[in-house]
């Protein structure tokens, strides 16, 4: 008969091979996949790399994948340490856009120096008091806030297709539905060729870093997280905590919506997100909520988006050919975690375990 | 008149959103915590396409569009019951997975439309007797099989959990699979098939959408009802019979809009569009401060469950 | 390499065959069956007359994504690149800059570079004719109109359909709906069935799916349709489209880039450069419509009759153009005013 | 009587991960006895019945019932071959009624016939003299009917063999007398009784036989009649223990705590603490007696300001701290400390290391922004030592130690924030023998220093000892405080089921 059990510990060396083995799993399951779609699995896989590292360009375009999903990663971070399932993180996004791009629209003429801190505010505000709105029910009231906090992502795309196609449409876009571009002035300057925010993403991952690890603030998140009672019992104001972390976590993704819409859109539209509030739930548990983690973890997922979308246009292979691939990927990534946490017992393995005793 | 029509209109919108929603129903009852029902339905809606155009049979398109659901519900079910994933991130994944693989069969169906022997299947009937009471008559009873297959299945899913064994151990199952396991349960076995009767009524709803509601193949048809069927489970407490209201009233909060412009409204048209999240927030608030222990979601909800753990 | 290799040759000398490579972007699913398929149907045009090699990616947003998959395709060696929707353009504007040897074409907006043009049709010399149909088809006298955004294209097109309309049958109204989607065949067509319960008994749209056209067809009303041909949809209920035949432009266009004599320019070709048409009436359209259709082409065509030209009154009354009087472009492409006869609120 | 053996486990090993929890053990119950479990916490009996009820599997050994050699590979398993186990933590869905929890599992029928069972399970509930109203819902009812529901569960599938892990622990006197009277019946009808209890007195009125686990192994089977508490102790502990334990008297006792008519009542609109008043005095250890959920927790968790005071005061110092947040009455410079009942799930970040978790309490008075965890990795080092900490580091994370040493870290930090008030719950639970001697050594050291204490405890014969006065509580109520040298179990006994009985109060000696 099979059976489970608990794995007491396992190294870390474990894991990562474990891990390895499930990413080369999938690739294999996949390259069947691509084979029946008429090409040749390796050539597709090396299109892939070349895609996202073969030339500066391409480098770049990785890295700027990279950006957004590793803010929103760490601020999707923050919640799910204290066991808040923020699925929010689009609708987030959406709000810190909108908050920086009030003052980037309004406040065109102020210099850079006064406007970009202006901005980044703002949209840590925007995206923080839309994750604080859940919050909020949540730690009054018990609200569910997995479903809540989706919801209100709906909400904040409607809100901003609302003023692109109403109130904030360009007057000057001959009636079309868009939102002027921002001045120069609002705009984030590069370094490298890659906008700054790659600095302010490390910035951040060392910060949260060492926010959760080594404050006190961080040490209450995480004990809050643990277990409430606990907190309680320490004295903590739980309520408090969960409002600030959630402050925290929607902040940092406010911070994506406004590194998006000044660099890379140079406007608020309702593509300012496109997905990443959602690709950043994936990666946040792949990185077990580590901010290290997180920097590899996204950048693997940016070199899977941006190789996937190169292939499509290389190998004409279809949008939704690389939709599912990505699909599968993630399958055997999500099943190898059991791998980690139980072992299989098979029958001929059985006295082994006797043998032990 | 119009509001009768309205009405009738409503029942129509709420068809795949019922089917998805009692499937996710069934699925969040056992404790799994699918969200993957857009994902679902969109395989469900491409293969009861393809298998419709093949076979011109109402009947098999059904089956093959619950059979891809279910397939979908397999996936996850494989997932986060044997392998213990994390139901959240699995769903997403099942999300994108559903949409690739939809899109990618559906790419040599573009164009194609639903044949006329199938059409007139699902064409719609007015039910004798019932059909002639008034009001309620032409809004609830001259519809197409598909939409009294809804109200059918919401009975017979209502019948099912409150009033058979099985039932009940469904319920058991996803409140406390601890306590359903030592009373002789098998958990995995209540959570896999739930799960995938769930999934393929998933896929019946995404099925109505390509079949009946847009009887022609086109990317994408579900637009996000997946997401509504979700929100909407909570809106009906997890209960079949309130789902179907649920249905009809979401249904009807989505082509209101519509009827609203004829009306000179100070209210922005997109403001309008916000309206079912909206009404689901406050269904959701209302739920939490209540507090109450029955209707709220099933305890065990989202929580793999291991025989062994403490 | 390939992008200074590229830079250094004169930008406007001729291509050779093999070397062009022609891409294009869609904001859709080329599975549609509107907007974007009808591009894509004019890119397998374009492959078929010149041989050259092209491709694509399908269901871009119009966000910062499209500045990548520009540069991707320029990457992979793209020459001439095809950008099929309007809210591309600013991206469209930026990459050019950054890459003067390429040419780009942006469909449907309104800057130009040097080496950037922009391109439509007169779609609503089309929408005219397929309102003349309507007009005349009609028995309530109420015509309903799915429409996507309040924007000039679509605000426009209503307007023109609405003329059509009632240059045949005056008492008629149009009313409009508006979906705000694109694409979202369920919805659109549950807009259609609004209309359909307010006593329209045609059907017309401006939409990316076939929905509208499907809710005609159960009710056992009429339809015009838009972007192709929609008949196979809903074969009991439609009676014409104005379309898009992108195909002769693209390869023209194309042809001119490897005979190195392309010029960036400003293009809105009509219906004598086919790049918009009528599609073909079907034997449901009304009695007397195709010869009223041919008349009215004809005048179009040899520019005896502009749409737009006045009088016209908007919907309070008021004389918006003059008698003897034409709109210009500039007007035309700002639209946000309905005509008389349109029942619908722009909201601003 | 009957000799049959129903039940024989053999040689069963079972490991949690490094944790062996039972080891060889062998094990046999015959038809028609009572047979009681024996052992410490720990000693793996929850562990051995889980794996006759199929819910844990044995990594080796054979299980027999009725000379058949069987696989019980699952709960269904088990209840098909007629065992019935009644579990330490119940095994309910809160928000179904009990009727629907005591079909669960059943085949027989597809459609509920809801009045049928109704009145199935009323007439099943009369024949063994049971109170219940099948229609009332779980998560309204008191412990003592979910235990109803849990023994109604078993007997409505007529099962043969039944096993109760600890299930007086949470009875009233009557509760258990009815239980035990409902088992001597099931034992007359040649069904075979298991039962798990730490209560010495109950394995010697109701059991047949004793078997005694410890450390996961089998130490002994004798026969009741046969055997005394003093023998079953010595075999449970594994030496011969002298049970005595030092009371100091001291001096300058002073008022420092006065509990004014608290009442509390829960979510579930129950009155857990019904006017209950007394006052706590520095220099003295006031233990707390009651069955199980009489109310200890709400008390404790009322002075630590973790559990809303419905009426009545709490007067510490000339000060009312009801309606004061944890963090105020930690910060006042109110030096409560309180060690819950619930190790892990209350006083322990599971997760975390010793260090984290010494930080719990002291880290609010930390200046800045930022985390100082050096003082608390000293202070790890220190009780490591101090306490013999059985860890592999200071980095441990706490979960991985075992009962006793996490433990030692919870109550090693509470007495290092050198209290004024220390609250104990259980802080012996899980201990073995040499260990819980030195809890009561650092008890009685923190008394000395004056401090004042209260102890909430289950052994009755600590609590004599130990403590210098005796507060019983039942149902919520106090009643009574007795000087602990002037008393004995069985006033003990009358009182935690319900009898008042007060002392004059001695007063105060300044
Ligand atoms: N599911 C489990 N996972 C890991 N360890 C376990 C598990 N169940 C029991 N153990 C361990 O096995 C040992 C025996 O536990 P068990 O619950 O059988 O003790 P017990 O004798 O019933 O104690 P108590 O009197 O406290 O109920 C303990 O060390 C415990 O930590
Ligand atoms: N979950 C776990 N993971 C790793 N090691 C564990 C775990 N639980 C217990 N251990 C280790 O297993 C050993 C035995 O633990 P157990 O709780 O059974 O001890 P015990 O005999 O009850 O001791 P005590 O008398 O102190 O309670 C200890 O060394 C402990 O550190
Ligand atoms: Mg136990
Ligand atoms: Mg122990």
């Amino acid at each position: 008969m099979i059976r489970l059990i608990k794995k007491a510990d396992i190294s870390q060396s474990q894991i990562m091979t474990i891990r390895i083995m499930a990413v080369f799993l999938s690739l294999f399951t996949a390259g069947v996949f691509i084979l029946f779609l008429g090409h040749n699995p390796f050539s597709v896989y090396g299109s892939m790399m070349s895609g996202s590292f073969g030339s500066l360009y391409r480098l770049q375009e990785t890295i700027l994948k990279t950006i957004p999903l590793l803010i929103t990663s760490l601020g999707i971070a923050v919640a799910f340490r204290m066991k808040f399932w923020n699925i929010g993180a689009e609708g987030q996004i959406c709000m810190g856009a909108f908050c920086a791009s009030f003052f980037a629209l309004h406040f065109s003429e102020l210099p850079s120096l006064i406007l970009l801190p202006i901005m980044m505010v703002a949209g840590i505000v925007g995206g923080g008091v839309w994750a604080l709105i859940p919050g909020v029910f949540k730690a009054y009231f018990g609200t569910n806030e997995t479903l809540f906090t989706l919801m209100m992502n709906y909400i904040a795309l409607k809100w901003i297709t609302y003023l692109q196609y109403g109130p904030w449409k360009d007057p000057d876009a001959l009636g079309f539905p868009k939102i002027k571009n921002f001045s120069e002035s609002a705009i984030l300057p590069n370094i490298f060729g890659i906008h700054i925010g790659w600095i302010i993403a490390l910035l951040l991952v060392a910060i949260m870093h060492f926010f959760i690890h080594y404050t006190k603030k961080g040490y209450e998140i995480t004990v809050v997280g643990e277990s409430e009672n606990t907190a309680r019992y320490a004295g903590m104001d739980v309520k408090k905590v969960v409002l600030i972390g959630l402050l925290i976590s929607g902040g940092l993704c406010g911070i994506t919506g406004m590194i998006q819409a000044s660099a890379i859109s140079n406007t608020l539209s309702v593509e300012v997100s496109g997905g990443v509030g959602f690709t950043a739930i994936i990666t946040t548990w792949l990185s077990g909520l580590s901010a290290p983690m997180i920097v590899l973890i996204s950048f693997l997922f940016a070199i899977l988006v941006q190789g996937g979308s190169f292939i499509q246009t290389a190998f004409q292979i279809p949008q939704s050919a690389a939709q599912m691939l990505q699909g599968v990927i993630l399958f055997f990534v999500l099943g190898s975690e059991f791998f980690i946490q139980y072992q299989v017992i098979f029958p001929w393995n059985q006295y082994m375990q006797k043998e032990e005793n | 008149m119009a509001l009768i029509s309205f009405f009738a209109a409503a029942v129509v919108a709420g068809t795949p959103l019922l089917f998805a929603t009692l499937g996710e129903i069934l699925t969040e009852k056992s404790g799994n915590l699918n969200l993957g029902v857009e994902g679902m339905m969109l395989m469900g809606a491409v293969v009861g396409f393809q298998v419709g155009i093949m076979t011109q049979n109402p009947y098999l398109a059904l089956i093959g569009a619950m059979g891809a659901g279910g397939l979908g519900a397999i996936i996850y079910g494989f997932l986060t019951i044997t392998l213990r994933a994390n139901q959240v991130v699995t769903g997403l994944s099942l999300t994108i997975f559903g949409a690739g693989f939809a899109n990618y069969m559906g790419q040599k169906l573009i164009g194609q439309v639903v044949p006329e022997s199938m059409k007139i299947f699902f064409r719609p009937v007015s039910l004798p007797v019932l059909g002639d009471i008034p009001y309620i008559g032409a809004i609830f009873f001259r519809q197409d099989p598909f939409v009294y297959l809804g109200y059918i299945t919401a009975i017979v899913l209502g019948i099912y959990l409150y009033h058979t064994q099985y039932g009940l151990h469904v319920r058991v199952v996803g409140e406390n699979p601890g306590a359903a396991d030592a009373s002789g349960v098998s958990v995995s076995m209540y959570k896999y098939i739930h799960c995938v009767v769930g999934g393929a009524l998933c896929g019946l709803g995404g099925a109505y959408l390509s079949l009946v509601y847009v009887p022609a193949w086109q990317e994408n048809v579900t637009a996000g009802r997946g997401w509504i069927a979700v929100a909407l489970v909570i809106f009906a407490a997890w209960n079949p019979y309130k789902a179907l209201i649920g249905a009809c009233f979401f249904g009807g909060l989505d082509i209101v809009g519509f009827r609203l412009q004829a009306f000179d409204l100070k209210i922005s048209q997109y403001i309008i569009n916000m309206l079912p999240y909206i009404v689901t927030i406050c269904v959701l608030i209302i739920a939490s401060v209540r507090k109450s222990k029955e209707y709220g979601g099933p305890k065990g909800l989202g929580i793999p469950y291991f025989r062994e753990e403490r | 390499s390939t992008a200074k290799k590229l830079a250094n040759v004169d930008s406007n000398a001729p291509v050779a065959k093999e070397e062009m490579k022609v891409g294009f972007i869609y904001v859709g699913p080329i599975g549609d069956g509107g907007w974007t398929y009808a591009h894509n149907e004019a890119r397998l045009y374009v492959e078929e007359q010149l041989g050259v090699q092209t491709f694509y990616k399908e269901s871009v947003p119009e966000g910062p994504e499209v500045e990548k998959v520009l540069k991707d395709m320029i990457d992979q060696g793209a020459n001439v690149i095809f950008a099929t929707s309007f809210g591309y353009m600013d991206y469209v504007e930026k990459v050019a800059k950054q890459y003067p040897h390429i040419k780009f074409l942006h469909c449907s907006g309104y800057k130009t570079a040097d080496n950037m043009s922009n391109y439509f049709g007169r779609m609503y010399q089309a929408r005219y004719l397929s309102g003349i149909v309507a007009g005349m088809k009609t028995q309530s006298d109420t015509i309903g109109y799915v429409a996507a955004f309040e924007i000039p294209e679509v605000i426009r097109g209503i307007n023109a359909f609405t003329l059509g309309v009632r240059s045949v049958n005056p008492d008629a109204k149009v009313v409009v709906r508006w979906t705000h989607t694109w694409y979202d065949p369920a919805k659109e067509k549950e807009a259609a069935k609004a209309l359909l319960d307010e006593g329209a008994d045609v059907i017309a749209q401006h939409q990316d799916t076939a929905g509208p056209q499907q809710a005609a067809e159960e009710r056992g009303v009429w339809s015009v349709g838009y972007n192709t041909d929609m008949q196979a949809t809903a074969p009991q209920a439609y009676m014409t489209a104005p379309i898009w035949n992108w195909g002769p432009y693209y390869a023209q266009q194309v042809q001119a880039v490897m005979e190195g004599t392309w010029k960036s320019e400003s293009y809105w070709g009509s219906m004598n450069e086919e790049i918009v048409r009528l599609a073909p009436l079907t034997a449901i359209a009304p009695e007397g419509s195709k010869e009223k259709v041919a008349e009215m082409e004809g005048k179009i065509k040899d520019n005896s009759f502009t749409v737009f030209q006045g009088p016209i009154k908007d919907q309070n009354g008021e004389v918006k153009v003059e008698e003897g009087q034409q709109m210009t472009d500039g007007e035309m492409l700002s639209f946000d005013w309905f005509v008389e006869g349109v029942v619908g609120k722009i909201e601003k | 009587m009957n000799t049959n053996t129903l039940i024989k486990m053999e040689n069963i090993t079972k490991r949690f991960g490094t944790v062996l929890a039972n080891k060889n053990i062998n094990f046999s119950v015959k038809q028609g006895e009572i047979h009681a479990l024996l052992g410490e916490n720990g000693a793996g009996k929850s562990t051995l019945m889980n794996m006759l009820s199929g819910i844990y599997t044995p990594d080796s050994g054979s299980i027999f019932i009725r000379d058949q050699k069987v696989r019980l590979s699952s709960p269904r398993h088990a209840i098909a071959a007629g065992i019935g186990m009644i579990h330490q933590h119940f095994k309910l869905v809160e928000a179904l009624s009990a009727k629907e929890n005591v079909i669960a599992g059943e085949k027989k029928q597809f459609f509920l016939h809801s009045k049928k069972l109704s009145a199935r399970i009323k007439e099943i509930s009369q024949s063994f003299g049971l109170e219940l109203d099948p229609d009332k819902k779980i998560y309204t009812m008191s412990v003592g009917e979910k235990q109803t529901v849990e023994i109604l569960k078993v007997l409505y599938r007529g099962a043969d063999i039944l096993i109760l892990d600890e299930p007086t622990a949470v009875l009233t006197a009557q509760e258990t007398v009815q239980l035990f009277s409902i088992l001597r019946k099931m034992k007359n009808a040649g069904c075979g009784v298991i039962i798990i209890t730490h209560k010495l007195h109950e394995v010697m009125e109701v059991s047949d036989r004793v078997t005694v686990l410890r450390k996961g192994e089998t130490v002994a089977t004798v026969c009741t009649k046969e055997t005394t508490p003093k023998a079953l102790t010595d075999l449970m502990v594994g030496r011969s223990v002298d049970l005595s334990i030092q009371r100091i008297e001291t001096t300058h006792k002073q008022s420092i705590l006065e509990i004014k008519e608290v009442t509390v009542v829960d979510e579930e609109k129950v009155k857990v603490l019904n006017n209950v008043s007394f006052t706590l005095r520095t220099g003295e250890i006031l233990g707390v007696a009651g069955v199980a959920g009489s109310g200890q927790k709400a008390l404790c968790e009322a002075i630590a300001g973790l559990q809303k005071v419905n009426s009545g005061k709490i007067i510490y110092e000339e000060e009312d701290i009801v309606g004061k947040t944890p963090k105020e009455i930690i910060q006042k410079g109110i030096s409560m400390s309180f060690i819950p009942e619930d190790r892990l799930g209350m006083g322990l970040v599971a997760s975390m290391d010793m260090v984290d978790n010494l930080i719990l309490k002291e880290y609010q008075n930390q200046k800045g922004f930022v985390l100082d965890r050096k003082p608390a990795q000293k202070k790890a080092e220190h009780l490591i030592h101090k306490l013999n900490i059985q860890t592999p580091g200071i980095h441990h994370p706490v979960r991985q130690l075992s009962g006793g040493n996490i433990q030692k870290v919870l109550l090693g930090r509470e007495i290092d924030l050198n209290p004024r008030v220390l609250i104990t719950v259980y802080p012996v639970r899980g201990l073995d023998v040499g260990s819980s001697y030195m809890i009561y050594d650092l008890l009685n050291e923190q008394k000395m220093l004056g401090v004042a204490i209260l102890y909430v405890g289950e052994d009755l014969d600590v609590l004599l000892e130990l403590c210098d006065r005796i507060l019983v509580l039942c149902d919520g109520r106090v009643t009574g405080i007795v000087e602990a040298h002037s008393t004995n179990k069985e006033q003990l006994g009358f009182m935690m089921a319900g009898e008042e009985q007060w002392e004059q109060e001695v007063e105060v000696v300044d």
